[in-house]
């Protein structure tokens, strides 16, 4: 009793929690959950954008996009070893991707059809994804806390990246324009539901918000999200897909209409257009990989004996 | 020397660095660790960013008004000068590891003496590239070792991937009349020089790995002089769509 | 109805044979026995000569010179309409059957309407090949049964193919707004009035081939209204290849 | 003995043997051996052709080169066919190709770079195939000959095919008409050496003449292609890489260069740009589709019992 007495006058101090302080079951638990879930997002998030690497129209762009993925697989990296300061192996969490036990974000499960899909996913989806994460530095667990910051460093230098390619496709030829406008209404309402069920819908929330987990409702982030794109889309010139998306006065936000929830889960659900493709390049990848990684393992224990051999 | 000459000296460097880089490319998101899909993207990025470089080059000495996109998307199939070897496919990580490392030696010791040349842009473009290929060959050159000399299964795909892999070998050593001249006039580089250094080098590396160094007697060529693989065409058809299907626009 | 509606249409059942056609090209030579090779490549002959007579006739309709090859290459990915079953991959003979029974039988029914159609043009294209499809889904539906109800290991790939594609059979009957216009001149067809009939009968082949029928309630759309899946943009690269490279040229 | 003699007089009477008589083991020795390497030909002549069928520049040039290909895997069925009745299985003739011993055609040993390259095969190697195969109409085994009948038919339409392919580029844009060239630069030695190695160093022609296997040496033969493809050559505009080439006006025949045979000893013996590819397409065709060629022999077994018993 006492030890969760002090776990929580430290939170409640702003101080943060450190894998070896003492914290509840619950608290570990939920934590695993969620920075896990952030995790596997950025792995699985290589997919669709990688799938335009090998395809970038100019060698500029290719450089960039494949230094954007490789930064997502650096989040990777940042996230599993933070999670994995709860106790958890990589193992084990990648096991619970693949057996679809943990979950990602279902912004990953829409395929990218277009180039400016890329920029699309740069302005849109890493634009949402700041918004949810920004407050995440100031988060009570440590390690997610300080992996956060250097997250949330490089998303935003992937936003503007992203916003840019929609600048040059909206002053470029009608064709350019087109296809931005295109991938506009194919990630808007997706871009959306990143922030989760409303409110109403949501669960977990308090406890969250006490854990600093979560310091604004989904709706309100989404509100922000809005607020702050909508103007975004004006100076490219494009149309964001919602005829009823306009200004209130009254409230000082963008009023907006009604998001497909049936969508949502059924993505959420595993039957997204490419939740299949996605999981299962995620297996293939470890799968094909398990040879290559047990051949180091033997390489370092031979290394090893021979060491201790030579100065033993 | 004609100006001629040099550009197409150097597409016989560049080439390679953007064809390699794009296969690692396709790799990006795939790899069996996080670690080594960062460190392959690495050595991607380095081998893209060298291309530019290059190709940047060749686009001042044009007097066309190529861009190095021009240059990198819009040639044919014949028209592109790197080696077999780099078009080869990313059958396994042994095809993968064993390729790269074939190809790091050779190209750090290329640079090496591309250092030396009499062209100053070439010379500035192999300072500023021999660190980050010292990092690549250090790299590939540890997979190999830890590959053959890891489990039985590692050291079966690693022996097949440089059976199969070293027939490409002697083609990096290849000159063609047009790359001699380059070389006669000092600003290109003759690698016959260090041709027995590369061979004593991954023989041993090889060895050292616990793999049978092949002994045929047979090569392959004519990448350097536009006839490749079959890979090529998808190769290209890949990386060239956007450009063709769009021409002229910015990006 | 417009001349524009009409085209739009036609897309909608030429662009499957194409894309399909295409798919079973990739085959050719690579199959388990020359006999199932030949018969493979017979039903992609025939899709891409229907593929032909619908291009042939869009090229009519144009009033802007389009050629057949236009049409059939130079379009960008968002203007074709096939279903997304069609572009599916060759992953293994159970998938390649599979994808064709689904098909064949979504097919042969569309024919039968179709040769009631108002316009002579597809009536006449209908009445050509519903004989060959004919064929197509008594092959197919035979090697449904001989995979589902051969070995175990036929039955699971088999089963695994089923599961995997059921969810893209619903698309087959999706209409768009302009499809509406088409149908309603009397040009078009419904397929929405062979829905039943079609799930009845697939149903039926697959218990008779020993396999599950799927109960998702999950499907997945797009094709027609130009939203592919991730494989339609490596198809086109490669299918496109030659007429986007070698622009205006006669072959 | 005397089986022989009515053997051999049948022979000399240009009659045909058929499957069911008396042969010396020889004659069915080398009988399997020529006729599965021909059929062997044909099935690894697919690949080289079937790189360009997704790639093929025009619909009606994607349905030709489709036919055309499914053309030969036609022929291999049928010499597959001729050759099992002389009593060795499918299995075995592809186990001998997969495993080396049994030898194909080098020239599918080359890739195929360029669209034009359809064209030149179809002109040079099928024209080159034709003329090696015409005689083997009358050859003494009768199924042999048969299969050739059909043929030789299909494989002259198919030669005019490729002729019309490198006519079309040489009436096109120049960079067509370069690619033609090209073209045939490639391929035109490649296809001199498909008539074997000069007469000095081939064996076993005396007797496969006997058999009427051979009428002409490999050295006539290739004269004749020479002389044959020469005009063609001109009508194009197109130039035969040989400098020495060059009409001899008193034999009646051009002089050429000479061939690079440590070339083709380099391609028979395994070491050619494409053997190790060719080979390998077709062992996994075979081991990939092991089980489906094992479903369909289960379910035709479990139908025959099936049939049996409601008979039975």
């Amino acid at each position: 009793k006492n030890l969760e007495e002090i776990f929580e006058a430290k939170i409640a101090r702003d101080e943060k929690i450190e894998p070896k302080d003492w914290m509840p079951e619950k608290y570990r638990k939920t934590h695993i959950r969620q920075i896990s879930q952030h995790a596997h997002s950025e792995i699985v998030g290589m997919l669709p954008e990688g799938n335009w690497i090998t395809r970038a129209p100019s060698l500029r762009r290719k450089v960039a996009l494949l230094a954007k993925v490789q930064d997502e697989a650096g989040h990777g990296l940042y996230l599993y070893s933070a999670c994995e300061t709860l106790g958890i192996s990589r193992e084990e969490l990648y096991e619970q991707l693949h057996s679809g036990k943990a979950k990602y974000s279902s912004i990953f499960n829409y395929p990218t059809l277009t180039w400016a899909d890329i920029g699309a996913i740069g302005w849109l989806v890493d634009g949402a994804a700041i918004i949810n994460q920004v407050p995440l530095c100031n988060t009570s667990f440590g390690p997610y806390a300080r992996a956060m910051v250097r997250v949330c460093k490089e998303e935003s230098f992937h936003q503007r990246q992203g916003y840019e390619i929609m600048m040059t496709l909206c002053n470029g030829t009608q064709e350019q324009k087109d296809m931005a406008q295109d991938a506009l209404n194919r990630w808007w309402w997706p871009s959306l539901m990143m922030f989760g069920p409303t409110d109403e819908e949501s669960t977990h929330t308090a406890q969250s918000m006490k854990w600093k987990l979560k310091r604004k409702t989904n709706d309100e982030l989404r509100q922000q999200f809005i607020d702050q794109t909508v103007p975004q889309a004006d100076i490219l010139g494009l149309k964001i897909p919602d005829d009823n998306l306009k200004y209130n006065n009254d409230t000082g936000h963008y009023d907006f209409g009604e998001i497909d929830w049936s969508e949502f889960w059924q993505v959420v659900k595993g039957h997204g257009k490419c939740n299949k493709e996605r999981l299962n390049a995620r297996k293939n990848a470890w799968e094909n990989g398990k040879w290559v990684r047990e051949a180091a393992m033997a390489y370092a224990d031979k290394q090893h004996q021979r060491k201790t051999k030579q100065t033993g | 020397m004609t100006k001629q000459n040099l550009i197409h000296y150097i597409y016989g460097i560049a080439d390679n660095a953007l064809i390699l880089g794009q296969r690692l490319s396709e790799l990006c998101g795939h790899g069996p660790t996080l670690e080594t899909d960062i460190a392959l993207t690495n050595i991607a990025l380095d081998l893209l960013g060298q291309t530019r470089s290059y190709y940047q080059y060749i686009s001042n000495l044009t007097t066309d008004g190529s861009t190095e996109d021009d240059v990198a998307f819009l040639r044919k199939e014949r028209q592109y000068r790197n080696v077999l070897l780099v078009e080869q496919p990313n059958t396994d990580f042994a095809y993968i590891i064993v390729r790269q490392y074939f190809y790091d030696v050779f190209h750090y010791m290329l640079l090496q003496e591309l250092q030396l040349s009499k062209d100053v842009n070439l010379t500035a473009i192999a300072d500023k590239s021999i660190k980050e290929v010292g990092y690549h060959q250090q790299f590939s050159g540890d997979w190999v070792k830890r590959l053959g000399d890891g489990t039985s299964e590692s050291h079966d795909k690693t022996q097949q991937a440089v059976n199969d892999l070293w027939v490409f070998t002697e083609e990096l050593f290849h000159l063609s009349n047009e790359d001699k001249i380059v070389v006669d006039s000092g600003h290109g580089i003759n690698p016959k020089s260090f041709k027995d250094q590369y061979f004593n080098k991954i023989s041993t590396l090889l060895e050292d790995a616990t793999i049978k160094v092949p002994e045929s007697k047979y090569f392959q060529k004519g990448g350097k002089d536009g006839i490749h693989s079959e890979h090529m065409g998808y190769i290209l058809a890949e990386m060239q769509y956007m450009q063709r299907t769009y021409p002229d626009m910015k990006w």
